[in-house]
């Protein structure tokens, strides 16, 4: 969904250019990339702080990189060893051995050892606050160029997030008093690029000498926060900025038809699904004959046209949620290919089959009652806003009064906690496998009553059979018992339907092939192309000037 | 002497009371920093970070709402007003310090030009009445019954664009640094252009409107027709006389506008992405950021304060009336 | 329409007569302080009315004249029982009163009650006649029963103060009628408690020459009919002379001069009163304008900037007037002068040591 | 005050708005959420303010979302006034502790920031509806008018005929009520009517910047709607304009009703300079040079009469 | 009567203009000697004011002078000028200098907030444009002492002094270009008699000086008698009766003059019998067809209710005027 709610301003062609010092784009190597997140205040680019602006902006990535790159939008394809020139898995993905790269130096010139990997580990493990994904470290120890990480729990659903740890010069970072609250100003890293100019608008890097891999191509990446969507919108057709994510309401109008050849946009879809989430424990909607009937009849292709203005999250067509195609080699043979789409006629003889009556044109439950939803959605998402209204009309068809309601954003998200909630259209995890997403959605073993807040499964599915299929693909020892696992969730969710799929989380962006080409895109996935993402440095290193 | 130990005791209550009320109204409303903020990155984040920013915040430490109040208290009888969770770690002061002086810039500058540009043309409409300066009115009226965002929206979409030099948004060019140089000066006023002159359109009308009351009401006063009797000059009649006495009511309400600049216009920064302390607050409200909205909204709080000090002391200085001796 | 003097000079006093009486009335209001004045202990205070005695007797007009500011309508006020005093006694029939607000003060305000000095502001004027009549005759039970009770209680307060027909008035609103007009149904509404004595303040400066005569003949018809006491105050001290039978002289808060009117306008006896009257225009003084005031004194500028009143805030010590007297001696700077009788007629006296036995050797 | 041409407008618009506000819901062509197949269309005879997004009819929003924006306005200007009111006449006739505290309240809510506490304080009320924005509205913007209303009782409490009423022998409570209230009504009409302008502002910017709570369909929600969809980036004018335009028109009759209240407590305003259309032409009046209009012939001139009188 | 120094010639002010407009001033022609205090009586609402603004052409909106002229003669002898006839600046550059009013109310005459130097200093610079400001400084200074005020009130703004000082300065101020005519409309009133009375002692003396005349308005009878040297009586817009002061307080002509005379008690004296006037003022929009006065009259008869009077001198009385049809003028 698009946050960002309080934001307005509205134009098409704000004249000017990005004049700055002189720079207007590729001629002088300038890539200018933009985020619509507001100003970031304070010149801090601490790379594990969610909140600093080099997480905000996603710079962080272009100075301090990573262990392993993985690429999301092929998930089965192997991690490219990055920081880490070699890795090693064992104990059941307990067990991480990594080895350093050799000829790789920070900025200021020191050269990167285990030790510093060894460091960033440790870092986290000692501070509860910076351990952002909650990685349970539970040893690490570096020896020669080795270092060994052991793990309390099977790692292997968060081999991604494991690989992607950022290395931090030890030199430096071990003097910081306190990492997480001290702020980091002249960020040092063994990326290509260095921090030149920082201000709460705009923040300039620029490429250092000594980088271990092929120098990037371009000089100077600068970074500019806009305070909405709209902003961005203007500022990409103007030409002012040529990478970036943000929502754009009939971007095709408003963004790829103002120049067709150089305005581009590729949002491939990852591992996660957006749906309309229904508290399960909520009568008549615990019955999954109702909300597969429902399932049956929201269209997906006008949520994605009128609601995601045709290309920002795509829908999700497979009955197990998982997007295709980046989700195909992992739906089980009897779901290939077998789409949720279905008419009236099956939705209602599907609840008439189920007990449910017609009074009319009105749906009846069981003991009779007329069947009413109530679903809500923060005031400021408009896209689900509007993909609430869509499903409004949807349900009307088979006679559910399905009445769509705005929210105050934060009441929202403690009312979607604690289970106080009849239906909502929301995200669900991502990650390398369907597990995140599936855990997200049915994982019994942190269920919370309602009133409780719950980090998962918001909709209070409880189904032991998934709960155990659930452990038993992150736990399981070999490829099979995976499988097996993964089979048994989606006949789960197919049969159960405990969050209705619409569609599908995306790593996407808008960019411009003006000056630099050589982006990532349904031809040449190599990467995802958000622009925060860790990948971004990967893209980055693949751009050429377009002249 | 006692008057102003009254005001300054005035002063310190409402301040004290309007803190409090800051305080708690966005403690008791549903919803924690850290969700709000992981929904503000809805999916950009891992979903484990939740207990990293609980502890990053300090929000693992189970404070009663009272006790948070008290160590807030004492917190600002140090001058300490917190770190941000927003922008966490730079602490709120900073982040106010590097908002403020645009709001201050932009919509105080444009404030005092509305002020005085409406009660100029109020002096006249009021002079003049019959004239062409009456026709003033309606139109007037009708700006300012205008949802300035709208007439700002609008004004983005028509005047702003290829070809026309206006930006429509923020507060200078992207490329450039703050910085005292001549061409960020010249890009900020620039930026600044459209929003100030939309709050102008649709301010000023209801200068004009008071001034011309009670200039119309003044105009009415013996001493007027005395001086007219001693046949001075029609301009020092109009100007020291008139408008000089019909100004003074409208000191009062100039403070107060100048006191709503930082919390009452934060639209105009919102619609014109403008990096100033309004903007920074409707982001801080959407993330609740405690610290950082009480922290602005101290500012607002003491800055109403100011301004009404001041427009007390302005009418303390321009009418000699409520000047007292000894 | 004709005031003839049918009074005598000297009307007998009635001891039993007495309505109300004021013994040693006190006002002084706090001022905020300011400045230096922070800093000292003492509060600061106007002292706007001192020590004043006076006895209001059925079917007698007491005047009480003097310049502005000198504490005629405080001493109205606290007669009306309108301001807390600060030390002294009001007697209403001889008992000891003082009441702040609810029944006591209703009970009070049946007896005693006030007209105001302003006739254009002392109406409502989103009022009508009606409106403040009735609600002065319900407030002291005197609407009688039902609508008709009341018609008829209207019609004959409105015939008392000569506004007949009564139904020409009842529905007007106060900016529908003349000054004189406001006047009568101000007088009419303090008429309605039905009361022992009236409290007049300067009822008729805001009017015009021949309506003032008009009220003035009506409120000393009234106290004839109705057996009133009433309490006149003025600046004019000609009409003093003419309407009561006793006048009383206040300069600066305090009493300075007392008894029948014809002698105190006659034969002024504290220099304070020879200045008022000899300062009163005099159309037999046709074009000496410019004529000395006082019994002596040249003027010249800076003698006339002495002139002025003095501060209530810091009274002059001893004699109030004694800046501004001609006379004033060592004695009037220090010592506080008594009430002296002067002798020339009974129950004249007046507060000056011209008049002390002492003072005469 | 019928009298005066401004007011009998603002009076008028007004009662017209008020009509749409009550039958805007029977009169509207389309159910205002029905989506169709028309997406993004400009006004036609079918639609005649065009269509949204979804294909949904803008007109039908609009005469909907009246009746939202009306309710809003008066039920936070009455309770804003009553508050205001009572507290202000209050703490202006009493005099003590209680009217001390009265006063530095009202002192406090004039320097709390109104309109985030607002947004702040509608979100602790989800699906709370317009009566509950609305109070909330009133309940954080009567300060204004309190001070106002007391500095106005401040003075009335000194005049005679409040001191003869109490003289009377009026109970205080009838005194405040029946003397000086009756004198306040045109101040308490205006501020009224000024917190109907200000209420309506603030729900349709609530409602602007998507803060829930509110009736589905207001002017404020179709602006965020057209917002949210760029529709003046799109070209889609209908969706912008007719909204801001009724509330511009609402605002202008609040204000022009206001007018005649204002010159109801200020009588000056009233006797406007007009100019004397006489047979030598137009002249001005205006204080201070009496204009000579001389429509007898002067038996003697004595010095050369420049007929015309007031000079520029 | 020498030289006049004003004479006002068939004046009629209406306030409005149009049908609905009221005819406040009619036909009123009078005439000011030079030297001389013109008292001006008559009920309130009988146009004393409209008189005094109108000739000076202050009155506020909707006041419109209908007709008739007002000649200043100036004091070097030149030709008459038409107050009525002056345009703007003339107009501007005539007041003060050769007319000055002192109002009914000192506080609401003086500007409140500015200093009692700057109001007497600024009508001097805008007369005399080359003085410089010691000098007007100077003159100001001088005119505080004339009126008794210690210079170093100069600094002072309006609120800081009494209400007879206030006064005071006006009357200064007034004088301050050594105007031939000044108006005074009720400058007393607000003051009380001791102070009233300072303040007459001291015009008087300056007229002496000076030599200006003065126009007098007040409805105190007592003090118009003693201070002027001639009175004309107003009634509903129209001057009803003029002559010098001791004739009209002995021997009033017109019954009207006759009633405002018995209206008042006289402090000394032996007790007068007071007779006041019956009835009430008349009603400018719905004036009697005949004398105003008429229907109020102890002495009306059949001609007065149908034909208005003109005023002249009756029979054996050169030196004075009356509009009344029981003395006939001698034309
Ligand atoms: N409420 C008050 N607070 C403080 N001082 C007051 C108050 N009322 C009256 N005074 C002061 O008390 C003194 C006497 O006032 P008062 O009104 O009694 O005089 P007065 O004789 O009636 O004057 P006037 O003839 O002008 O009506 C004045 O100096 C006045 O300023
Ligand atoms: N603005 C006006 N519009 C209509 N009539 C007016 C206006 N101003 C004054 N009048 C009328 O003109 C008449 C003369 O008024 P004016 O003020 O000259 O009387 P006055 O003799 O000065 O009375 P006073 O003694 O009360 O000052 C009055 O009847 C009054 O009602
Ligand atoms: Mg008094
Ligand atoms: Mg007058």
């Amino acid at each position: 969904a698009i946050s960002l709610a309080l934001v307005a301003g509205c134009s098409s062609n704000p004249g000017s250019a990005n004049k700055g010092d002189g720079a207007g784009g590729g001629a002088s190597g300038v890539l200018n990339v933009g985020m619509p997140q507001g100003a970031t205040v304070k010149n801090n680019s601490n790379p594990l702080l969610p909140t600093s602006a080099a997480a905000v902006l996603g710079y962080r990535y272009m100075i301090y990189e990573p262990l392993a790159m993985v690429n999301l939008v092929k998930p089965t394809e192997p991690a490219k060893p990055w920081l880490a020139s070699k890795f090693e898995w064992a104990d059941n993905y307990r067990t991480l051995t990594l080895t350093a790269r050799d000829g790789v130096t920070f900025s200021d010139g020191k050269p990167m050892t285990a030790e510093d990997i060894a460091y960033s580990f440790q870092l986290m493990k000692d501070n509860k606050a910076l351990n952002t994904a909650a990685l349970p470290i539970e040893s690490v120890t570096a020896s020669g160029k080795d270092v060994t990480v052991k793990f309390g729990t099977s790692q292997f659903v968060r081999q991604a997030v494991v690989l992607s740890t950022l290395v931090l010069p030890k030199h430096l970072w071990s003097a910081i008093a306190d990492p997480a609250t001290d702020t980091v100003e002249n960020p040092v890293g063994t990326g290509p690029y260095t921090l030149k100019s920082f201000t709460p608008q705009t923040v300039t890097l620029t490429t250092r000498n000594g980088y271990w891999q092929d120098a990037p191509k371009i000089k100077e990446l600068r970074y500019t926060t806009y305070s909405g969507n709209d902003a961005i919108t203007s500022a990409l057709t103007s030409g002012a900025l040529e990478w970036t994510y943000a929502f754009i309401p009939d971007a095709k109008k408003l963004y790829t038809a103002k120049d067709p050849e150089h305005n581009k946009l590729w949002f491939p879809a990852n591992l996660s699904a957006d749906g309309l989430w229904i508290n399960t424990t909520n009568k008549p909607f615990d019955n999954p004959a109702l909300r597969r009937a429902m399932s049956l009849v929201i269209n997906r292709q006008d949520i994605f046209n009128q609601a995601s203005a045709g290309y920002f999250k795509p829908a999700v067509e497979s009955i197990t949620g998982l997007p295709t195609p980046i989700g195909d080699a992992f739906i089980s043979p009897e779901y290939q290919g077998k789409k949720s789409e279905g008419d009236v006629a099956s939705a209602k003889k599907l609840l008439t089959d189920a007990g449910f009556t017609y009074n009319g044109d009105t749906l009846q439950d069981p003991t009779g009652k007329p069947v009413t939803l109530t679903m809500t959605d923060p005031a400021g998402w408009g896209d689900y806003q509007t993909t609430l209204t869509i499903i409004s009309d949807n349900l009307k068809q088979i006679g559910i009064k399905a009445t769509p309601e705005k929210a105050d954003q934060d009441a929202w998200f403690t009312a979607i906690a604690n289970g106080n909630f009849q239906a909502a259209m929301h995200w669900s995890n991502g990650g390398a496998t369907p597990y995140d997403m599936y855990q997200n959605i049915m994982d019994g073993a942190g269920l919370q009553p309602v009133g409780s807040p719950a980090t998962n499964n918001y909709g209070r599915f409880d189904n032991k059979e998934a709960t155990q299929a659930l452990a038993d693909y992150a736990n399981a020892a070999d490829e099979s018992a995976r499988k097996a696992a993964l089979a048994t969730l989606q006949r789960i969710f197919v049969e159960q339907m405990p969050m209705i799929p619409t569609s599908a989380g995306n790593y996407g962006a808008e960019y411009s092939t003006k000056n630099w080409t050589g982006w990532p895109d349904d031809s040449n996935p190599y990467a995802p192309i958000q622009p925060t993402q860790v990948n971004a440095l990967d893209v980055v290193l693949h751009l050429k000037p377009a002249h | 002497m006692k008057y102003l130990l009254q005001r300054l005791g005035f002063y310190l209550f409402t301040a004290w009371a309007a803190i409090t009320i800051n305080f708690f109204i966005p403690r008791l409303t549903p919803g924690d920093p850290v969700t709000a903020l992981m929904a503000q990155y809805q999916g950009q984040l891992d979903p484990q970070a939740v207990q990293s920013l609980t502890v990053l915040f300090g929000l693992d430490k189970h404070q009663s709402l009272w006790e948070q109040y008290l160590s807030y208290l004492g917190q600002l009888a140090h001058g300490d007003l917190g770190i941000s969770f927003k922008s966490f770690p730079a602490p709120v002061s900073e982040v106010i310090g590097t908002t403020l002086p645009w709001t201050v810039g932009l919509v105080g500058v444009t404030t005092v030009l509305a002020f005085g540009l409406g009660t100029l043309a109020g002096v006249l409409a009021g002079w003049r009445r019959g004239s062409w300066a009456d026709a003033l009115l309606p139109v007037s009226t009708f700006f300012a019954s205008i949802p300035y965002f709208w007439l700002a929206l609008i004004a983005i979409a028509f005047l702003t664009g290829s070809g026309s030099f206006l930006p429509s948004s923020g507060g200078y060019e992207p490329g450039l640094v703050p910085h005292f140089d001549p061409e960020f000066i010249g890009s900020a006023i620039n930026h600044s252009l459209l929003p100030s002159l939309t709050i102008l359109v649709s301010s000023v009308a209801g200068w004009i409107m008071s001034m011309r009351n009670m200039m119309v009401t003044v105009t009415a006063e013996d001493y007027i027709t005395v001086a007219h009797a001693k046949g001075l000059s029609g301009r020092r009649v109009m100007l020291s006389y008139a408008a000089r006495n019909a100004l003074l009511p409208s000191v009062s309400g100039f403070g107060m506008a100048l006191g709503l600049v930082v919390g009452g216009t934060f639209l105009v920064e919102v619609v014109f992405s403008y990096p100033g302390i309004g903007l920074e607050l409707v982001q801080a409200i959407g993330v609740k950021d405690y610290p950082l909205m009480q922290g602005i909204f101290l500012v607002i709080t003491l800055s109403v304060l100011a301004a009404n000090l001041l427009a007390d002391l302005a009418y303390l200085a321009l009418d000699p009336r409520t000047r007292r001796e000894g | 329409m004709t005031i003839t003097n049918h009074t005598p000079a000297t009307a007998p006093s009635v001891p039993d007569g007495v309505v109300l009486e004021a013994d040693g009335l006190t006002k002084h209001f706090p001022v905020p302080k300011r400045g230096r004045a922070l800093l000292s202990r003492t509060p600061s205070v106007v002292h706007a009315v001192d020590d004043v005695t006076l006895t209001l007797r059925r079917g007698r007009v007491t005047a009480l004249v003097g310049e502005s500011g000198s504490g005629k309508s405080t001493v109205a006020r606290l007669l009306a029982q309108l301001y807390p005093r600060t030390g002294g006694d009001i007697r209403l029939h001889g008992a000891s009163t003082a009441v702040r607000g609810g029944r006591a003060f209703r009970r009070y305000a049946r007896k005693v009650q006030m007209i105001f000095q302003d006739p254009f502001g002392s109406l409502n004027p989103v009022h009508t006649v009606r409106y403040h009549l009735s609600r002065a005759l319900k407030v002291h039970g005197r609407a009688g029963s039902g609508k008709d009770g009341l018609e008829a209680a209207l019609q004959e307060l409105l015939g008392r103060v000569h506004l007949t027909p009564a139904d020409n008035y009842l529905d007007k609103y106060p900016h529908e009628l003349s000054g004189g007009q406001r006047q009568r149904v101000a007088i009419a509404r303090a008429l309605a408690a039905d009361p022992d004595a009236l409290l007049a303040d300067e009822p008729v400066s805001m009017l015009d020459v021949s309506i003032r005569l008009g009220i003035l003949n009506l409120l000393r018809d009234l106290k004839e009919r109705l057996d009133l006491a009433i309490l006149y105050i003025t600046h004019d001290i000609a009409s003093a002379r003419y309407f009561a039978d006793e006048t009383m002289v206040m300069y600066a808060g305090r009493m300075v001069e007392g008894g029948d009117s014809e002698t105190v306008t006659q034969a002024p006896a504290h220099p304070y009163t020879r200045l008022l009257i000899s300062s009163a225009p005099d159309p037999d003084h046709i074009g000496t304008a410019d004529r000395e005031p006082g019994t002596g004194g040249a003027g010249d500028g800076e003698e006339e900037d002495g002139g002025e009143p003095p501060s209530l805030i810091v009274p002059p010590a001893g004699c109030r007037f004694n800046p501004r007297c001609p006379m004033a001696m060592e004695r009037c700077r220090v010592e506080l002068p008594p009430r002296i009788e002067i002798g020339d007629a009974p129950g004249h006296w007046a507060a000056c040591w011209l008049y002390d036995e002492e003072t005469a050797k | 005050m019928l009298a005066n041409t401004k007011t009998r407008i603002g009076l008028a618009m007004l009662a017209f708005f008020g009509l749409i506000a009550v039958i805007g819901p029977w009169i509207a062509p389309f159910d205002p959420d029905a989506r169709s197949t028309d997406l993004m269309e400009g006004p036609s005879g079918k639609h005649w303010l065009g269509t949204t997004h979804l294909g949904q009819d803008i007109f039908s929003q609009l005469l909907v979302g009246t009746r939202s924006i009306i309710l809003v306005g008066v039920v936070a200007g009455v309770l804003a006034t009553v508050v205001a009111v009572l507290v202000g006449v209050t703490s202006g006739y009493l005099s003590g502790p209680g009217a001390e505290t009265m006063s530095a309240i009202s002192n406090v809510f004039l320097v709390i920031p109104a309109l985030p506490l607002i947004i702040i304080v509608s979100s602790v009320m989800p699906h709370s509806g317009d009566l509950m924005v609305a109070l909330i509205i009133g309940m954080i913007s009567w300060a204004w008018g309190a001070r106002v209303l007391r500095a106005q009782t401040l003075s009335l409490r000194r005049r005679d005929f409040v001191v003869a009423a109490k003289a009377t022998g009026e109970s205080t409570f009838r005194v405040v009520v029946f003397e000086i209230l009756p004198n306040l009504t045109a101040i308490i009409a205006s501020s009224f009517i000024g917190t109907v302008m200000y209420a309506v502002m603030t729900e349709i910017s609530l409602a602007f910047i998507g803060i829930p709570g509110m009736s589905p369909w207001n002017w404020g929600v179709i602006l965020y709607w057209a917002q949210t969809q760029q529709a003046l980036g799109l070209g889609a004018w209908w969706w912008f304009v007719p909204a801001g335009l009724a509330i511009a028109l609402l605002g202008t009759a609040l204000s022009l009703v206001n007018f005649g209240i204002d010159e109801i407590v200020n009588p000056r305003l009233r006797t406007a300079g007009r100019d004397l259309k006489t047979p030598a032409g137009r002249i001005r009046m205006r204080p201070g040079f009496t204009p000579v209009v001389r429509t007898a012939p002067v038996a003697v001139p004595a010095t050369p009469v420049v007929k015309e009188g007031a000079a520029r | 009567m020498s030289r006049p120094v004003l004479e006002i010639k068939g004046l009629d002010v209406d306030y409005g203009y149009g049908p609905g407009a009221v005819r406040a001033i009619h036909d009123v022609n009078l005439t000011l000697g030079r030297g001389e205090v013109l008292g001006l009586a008559g009920e309130s609402g009988s146009g004393k004011s409209t008189l005094a603004y109108g000739l000076t052409r202050l009155l506020p909106p909707p006041g419109v002078i209908t007709g008739g002229e007002v000649l200043y003669h100036p004091r070097d002898g030149g030709p008459a000028v038409d107050i009525l006839g002056l345009d703007e600046a003339g107009l501007r550059a005539f007041r003060w200098a050769e007319t000055s009013i002192v109002f009914q109310g000192a506080m609401n005459s003086l500007n409140p907030v500015h200093k009692i130097s700057t109001q007497l200093t600024d009508v001097i610079k805008a007369h005399e444009p080359d003085s410089t400001q010691a000098q007007r400084l100077v003159r100001a200074r001088e005119l505080l002492r004339l009126v008794g005020i210690a210079a170093d009130r100069l600094e002072s703004y309006p609120h800081q002094l009494s209400g007879g000082m206030r006064q005071r300065v006006m009357i200064a101020m007034a004088l301050a270009l050594e105007p031939q005519v000044v108006i005074m409309d009720e400058p007393t009133t607000a003051l009380d008699v001791v102070m009233q009375r300072q303040i007459l002692r001291q015009l008087v003396r300056l007229r002496e000086e000076l030599g200006f005349s003065v126009l007098f308005i007040t409805h105190d009878l007592s003090l118009l008698v003693e201070f002027s040297d001639r009175i004309a009586i107003m009634y509903g817009g129209r001057i009803v009766e003029q002559a010098p002061s001791g004739a009209i307080y002995r021997d009033s002509l017109h019954p009207y003059s006759d009633g405002l005379l018995h209206s008042f008690p006289a402090l000394h004296g032996p007790r007068r019998e007071l007779t006041g006037i019956p009835g009430s003022p008349p009603d400018l929009r719905a004036m009697p067809a005949g004398c105003a006065f008429a229907p109020r009259c102890p002495k009306a008869f059949d001609r007065c209710a149908t034909e208005v009077p003109r005023l002249g001198p009756p029979d054996g009385h050169p030196d004075r005027s009356v509009a009344c049809w029981l003395h006939p003028t001698a034309s």
